[in-house]
């Protein structure tokens, strides 16, 4: 094993290993510890941050779907003042990188929470959320608009040197779009994908399970939507490209792989197996030692 | 006896493979099982709660969330109602199969208030955490009420001497003709600290009482949970707070919380 | 059971129950005909017609998902004369309503096809398909630009009497806006979704399973998102919505009507259990009585 | 005997649920299972084959073809090898449990040109309908060539007096040593029908060894299949044509196809 290269370059900054936890699905970090060595992951990529303190949405919040998860969690988090003052305090003892998931509803909002992370010495990198489709001041609207994007992203770049990661939103024609808008603005990476607009509806009570009335899918349902994505945005753009959605297996971290992804984030599957990424993790490793791959960077191109 | 989770560490959550011990019937579509530790004792305290992994992962997607019933050297247990996809799996498990754990999870009941007498309050799968809270404060001579529609449905369990058990059903095919409530009209609440778990209306019915009584209460309540670790945010229930919107975590904070602290009025 | 109306009513001609075969999944109507009484459907939509015949695309054409299934067909279709010549003796004796999937690369396509239909006696009314993501020239480019969809529709309305219902593609930001441009232009109807893209790896020949990399995602993984879709589109427009994506049980079919859709089609589903339009008719007939519902229409409206 | 399905009127296939009568193991990860009629015999020809419903619906999604393996008033089979989901969902069938099967389906093998000899060569879950056709066509007293890695690979079965077979294995632990294709070369094929079924460069080996001699070939294609009636245009097949590219469906026109009709390069 110790031939493997690992390691996932991005903006002259390495990452460990390819495989990190979605935002949104791991907290800030601390909550799994029990449960899995988080020092052994790729990333962390948090909850999304906005600069003041979000309560969420009205519950309920979560509805299940066939192999899928609707979520309308509302971009729910402490700000970042306690984000500062007690979140960092706990981050500073974690060694794998932090990717700090940023949100907003104005330029402005992201501009501050880019500032501060920029002087934040255990934030790695951090990663727009454009795509949100569960609030209304979310950003979805930048990451379905290709002009509104680069606007942000060249004024979010203009205040971070860290690596600048955008998430981009599978709700949308053409994802190629978006993503050449946000390469050209200065982005050093992309991910994609984050969840699709969902409903479901509870036919006794006749009305949607959720008070918002749509949510965010994601889970297995979706991982197909999410590799047709990494192929087309990675086609589309020279910057890496981090594939998410709907990862359980191994297998399926291959598919993004293969399809141009340099790395990947495992999200809703890890509520029910707190051990997939590492168990992702250890199955890349195992094929790449079978089929003689000496890094990550050796599987793309095939197609 | 029990320690007051509220306002402590939690311990931490471990996640293991169990074997069943034991699986039956105790009422009409109810089951308790019995899972063996296999080397991995923990403590939980009434009100905490497990979750377990589906076996045909993705269908269901979630694990599912179980309060404790019982644990001691030889096990744990917990009570379950046959509902959808994750239940039904549980009725298939046989002596021998091996499950996949995670717990203890979430904050469970405080001890009573010296000189106050526990009335503990069941509703359908309530029975289980309040079972495992009965046998807890067994010294204290608590009362507990169960209810259920009609007498096969009211679950079949041995409670312990100096538990005093008051089953109602509401076509009054065996114990007291009503609802719990009816019940606890007939009973003398006014050094009370009560304790209920079961369908939100009895909990907030339960609620209201203990507001008119000026006596504490605890409820645990039932949220659709992700994580179950406090990581997601999903399983957030309404607090009551003059000051604006605030959430609590049913998997974290709660699923036990002072009823006061609650938002009724959803 | 006598006393519920089942009939739906576009453009003032009527479907006798809410419950179609989807386009693609049901060939032109007869090869299911030893297994399923097709004239108890509410309505028959075809495999897609473009003037000439068309062969489709290389094998193969189907990936298996989880819970989906991803399809690259490409509008394989016998073309307009064969489908007068050698489908319409066929269709003539199925009394269940015929509608015709229209699809094309040009304007004048779907205008050529349009005409025949209103000609063409047993054909109920037309589905135009402007949203098919497996060919490079299948009308996908109409149903995500708004403008070009509504210069389509108001071009082929000019031609046709009949019920001229426009099949939306879920792969946009906001499905409102081309539902509101198909209204505006004349569409009798509105159907969502056809597939979305989608791409499935084979990590083995590291090669895309379908040829052309992607393909369309079918069943009950994208139930939620059509429904999502539906609510959306049935807020956005006055015309009557129908809806399709991931129906495989009574209770799917009933969250796309509460959600507002006036009546369904079932596609994927049926390939594995012929019987599924069927048995999801009597489902919902069974949920209407016993919540005293007396028409079809009465299940909208409550969100 | 068997009918001429090409170009002839299909008999209308039939959904039904069938009783498991027997499953048993006849190679490593290959088994034969046999299911009654109750009460719905139908007369499938060889090469026809019927498609099972998955038990856990929508995991996996799609129906399973497989091809008959026999079919008498007893009931019908089919051998399969376990290979994914659909399949392991097979090994766990036992007497007695239901199926949800559609049949029969598809167009089968011709019958022998009169004056040719029928050489039937099967590989790995070809097996099944070269059974099946070997059986039919006995009076003609074919040879039936049968191929696999090792000896345990090779199906055990009952061949019928008056057919011959040769059973070759590529590490020589049973049979012939070497490849079906190594047998044949043995074997005088100057006036020989070819029937195949198996993997694919085996069945284009045995086409062009049909061509070379100038005598017809009948190979049963395998392509994932959605709907299996001809409606959803999936499992399309490459033809051979000059004039642009055609297709044919494998589930209606094939899954047996003359195999100068189709498409080898691709
Ligand atoms: C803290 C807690 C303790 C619980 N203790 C018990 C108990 O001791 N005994 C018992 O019988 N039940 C208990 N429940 C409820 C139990 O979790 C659900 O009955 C079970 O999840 C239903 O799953 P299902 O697949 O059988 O049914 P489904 O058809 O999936 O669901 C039936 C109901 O359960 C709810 N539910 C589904 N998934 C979850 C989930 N992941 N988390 C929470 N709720 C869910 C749904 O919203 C629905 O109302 C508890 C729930 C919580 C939150
Ligand atoms: C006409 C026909 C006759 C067949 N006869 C036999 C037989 O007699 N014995 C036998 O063992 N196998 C037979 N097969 C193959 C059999 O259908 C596959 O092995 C089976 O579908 C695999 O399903 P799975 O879930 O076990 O494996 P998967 O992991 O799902 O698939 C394994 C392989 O089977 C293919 N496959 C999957 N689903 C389908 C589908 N719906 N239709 C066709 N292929 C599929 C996949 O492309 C893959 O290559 C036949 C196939 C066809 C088309
Ligand atoms: C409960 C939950 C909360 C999420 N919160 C966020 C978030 O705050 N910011 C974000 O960019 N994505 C968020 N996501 C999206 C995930 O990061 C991920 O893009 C999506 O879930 C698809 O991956 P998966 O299928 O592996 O979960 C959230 C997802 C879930 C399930
Ligand atoms: C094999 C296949 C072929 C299809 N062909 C067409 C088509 O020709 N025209 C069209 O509008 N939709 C086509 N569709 C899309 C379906 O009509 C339907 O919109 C989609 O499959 C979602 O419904 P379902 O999940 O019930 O299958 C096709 C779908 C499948 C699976
Ligand atoms: S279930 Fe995730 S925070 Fe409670
Ligand atoms: S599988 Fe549908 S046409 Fe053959």
């Amino acid at each position: 094993m110790g031939q493997i290269d690992l390691t996932v370059t991005i903006a002259g900054k390495t990452l460990p290993n390819p495989v990190g936890t979605a935002s949104g699905t791991f907290g800030f970090g601390e909550e799994y510890s029990p449960l899995i060595d988080i020092n052994a992951l790729g990333a962390i990529y948090t909850k999304a941050l906005t600069p003041e303190e979000r309560p969420g949405n009205t519950p309920p919040r979560l509805a299940e779907t066939t192999a899928g998860l609707i979520n309308s969690i509302g971009l729910a988090n402490p700000g970042l003042n306690k984000f500062l003052t007690e979140k960092v305090p706990i981050l500073q003892n974690i060694t794998a990188p932090i990717i700090v998931n940023v949100a907003g509803a104005t330029q402005s909002d992201y501009i501050k929470v880019c500032e501060a992370m920029e002087e934040c010495a255990p934030v790695w990198g951090v990663e727009l959320n454009v795509s949100c489709p569960n609030v209304d001041h979310g950003g979805m609207s930048f990451g379905t608009s290709p002009p509104l994007l680069a606007r942000l992203v060249a004024a979010v770049r203009k205040v971070i040197k860290k690596p600048l990661i955008v998430k981009l939103s599978p709700n949308v024609a053409d994802i190629s779009e978006p993503a050449r808008a946000a390469e050209d603005a200065g982005a050093d990476a992309l991910s994609c994908i984050n969840t699709l607009t969902a409903m479901k509806v509870d036919i006794h009570r006749r009305k949607p399970l959720i008070p918002r009335g749509t949510g965010g899918l994601s889970g297995p349902a979706i991982l197909p939507i999410g590799v047709a994505a990494v192929w087309r945005s990675a086609k589309a753009v020279k910057i890496p490209v981090i594939g998410v959605g709907g990862i359980s297996r191994p297998e399926d971290a291959l598919e993004y792989l293969l399809a141009g992804a340099c790395a990947v984030q495992t999200g809703t599957t890890l509520f029910t197996h707190p051990n997939t990424p590492l168990r992702v993790l250890s199955g890349i490793e195992q094929y790449m030692e079978q089929q003689g791959f000496q890094s990550i960077s050796e599987l793309h191109g095939f197609f | 006896m029990i320690q007051n989770q509220h306002n402590s560490e939690h311990p931490p959550c471990i996640q293991r493979t169990g074997k069943i011990l034991a699986n039956r019937s105790i009422a009409r579509g109810c089951g308790e099982i019995r899972i063996g530790w296999n080397g991995a004792e923990i403590h939980p305290s009434p009100g905490q709660f497990l979750t377990l992994a589906p076996r045909r992962y993705p269908l269901p997607l979630l694990r599912r969330p179980y309060a404790y019933s019982s644990a001691d050297s030889s096990g744990f247990g917990f009570i379950y109602q046959i509902r959808g996809p994750g239940s039904a799996e549980l009725a298939e498990l046989r002596p021998g199969d091996e499950t996949d754990w995670l717990g203890p999870l979430g904050t469970g009941f405080p001890p009573p208030e010296p000189a106050s007498r526990p009335i503990l309050i069941a509703g359908g799968t309530g029975i289980g955490p309040i079972f495992y809270l009965a046998v807890a404060l067994k010294e204290h001579g608590p009362l507990v009420v169960t209810g259920a529609r009609e007498a096969n449905l009211l679950p079949r369990l041995h409670w312990p001497p100096g538990v005093h058990v008051l089953p109602c059903t509401e076509d009054g095919s065996a114990g007291i003709a009503g609802t719990v409530m009816d019940a606890l009209k007939e009973t003398d609440t006014s050094s009370a600290e009560f304790y209920t778990c079961g369908p939100a209306p009895m909990m907030e019915a339960v609620h209201k009482l203990a507001l008119e009584q000026n006596r504490p209460c605890w409820v645990s309540v039932e949220e659709i949970m992700a994580c179950g670790v406090g990581a997601c945010q999903g399983c957030a229930v309404s607090a009551a707070d003059d000051t604006g919107t605030t959430y609590q975590r049913a998997c974290l904070e709660g699923p036990v919380f002072n009823s006061r602290k609650l938002k009724w009025d959803r």
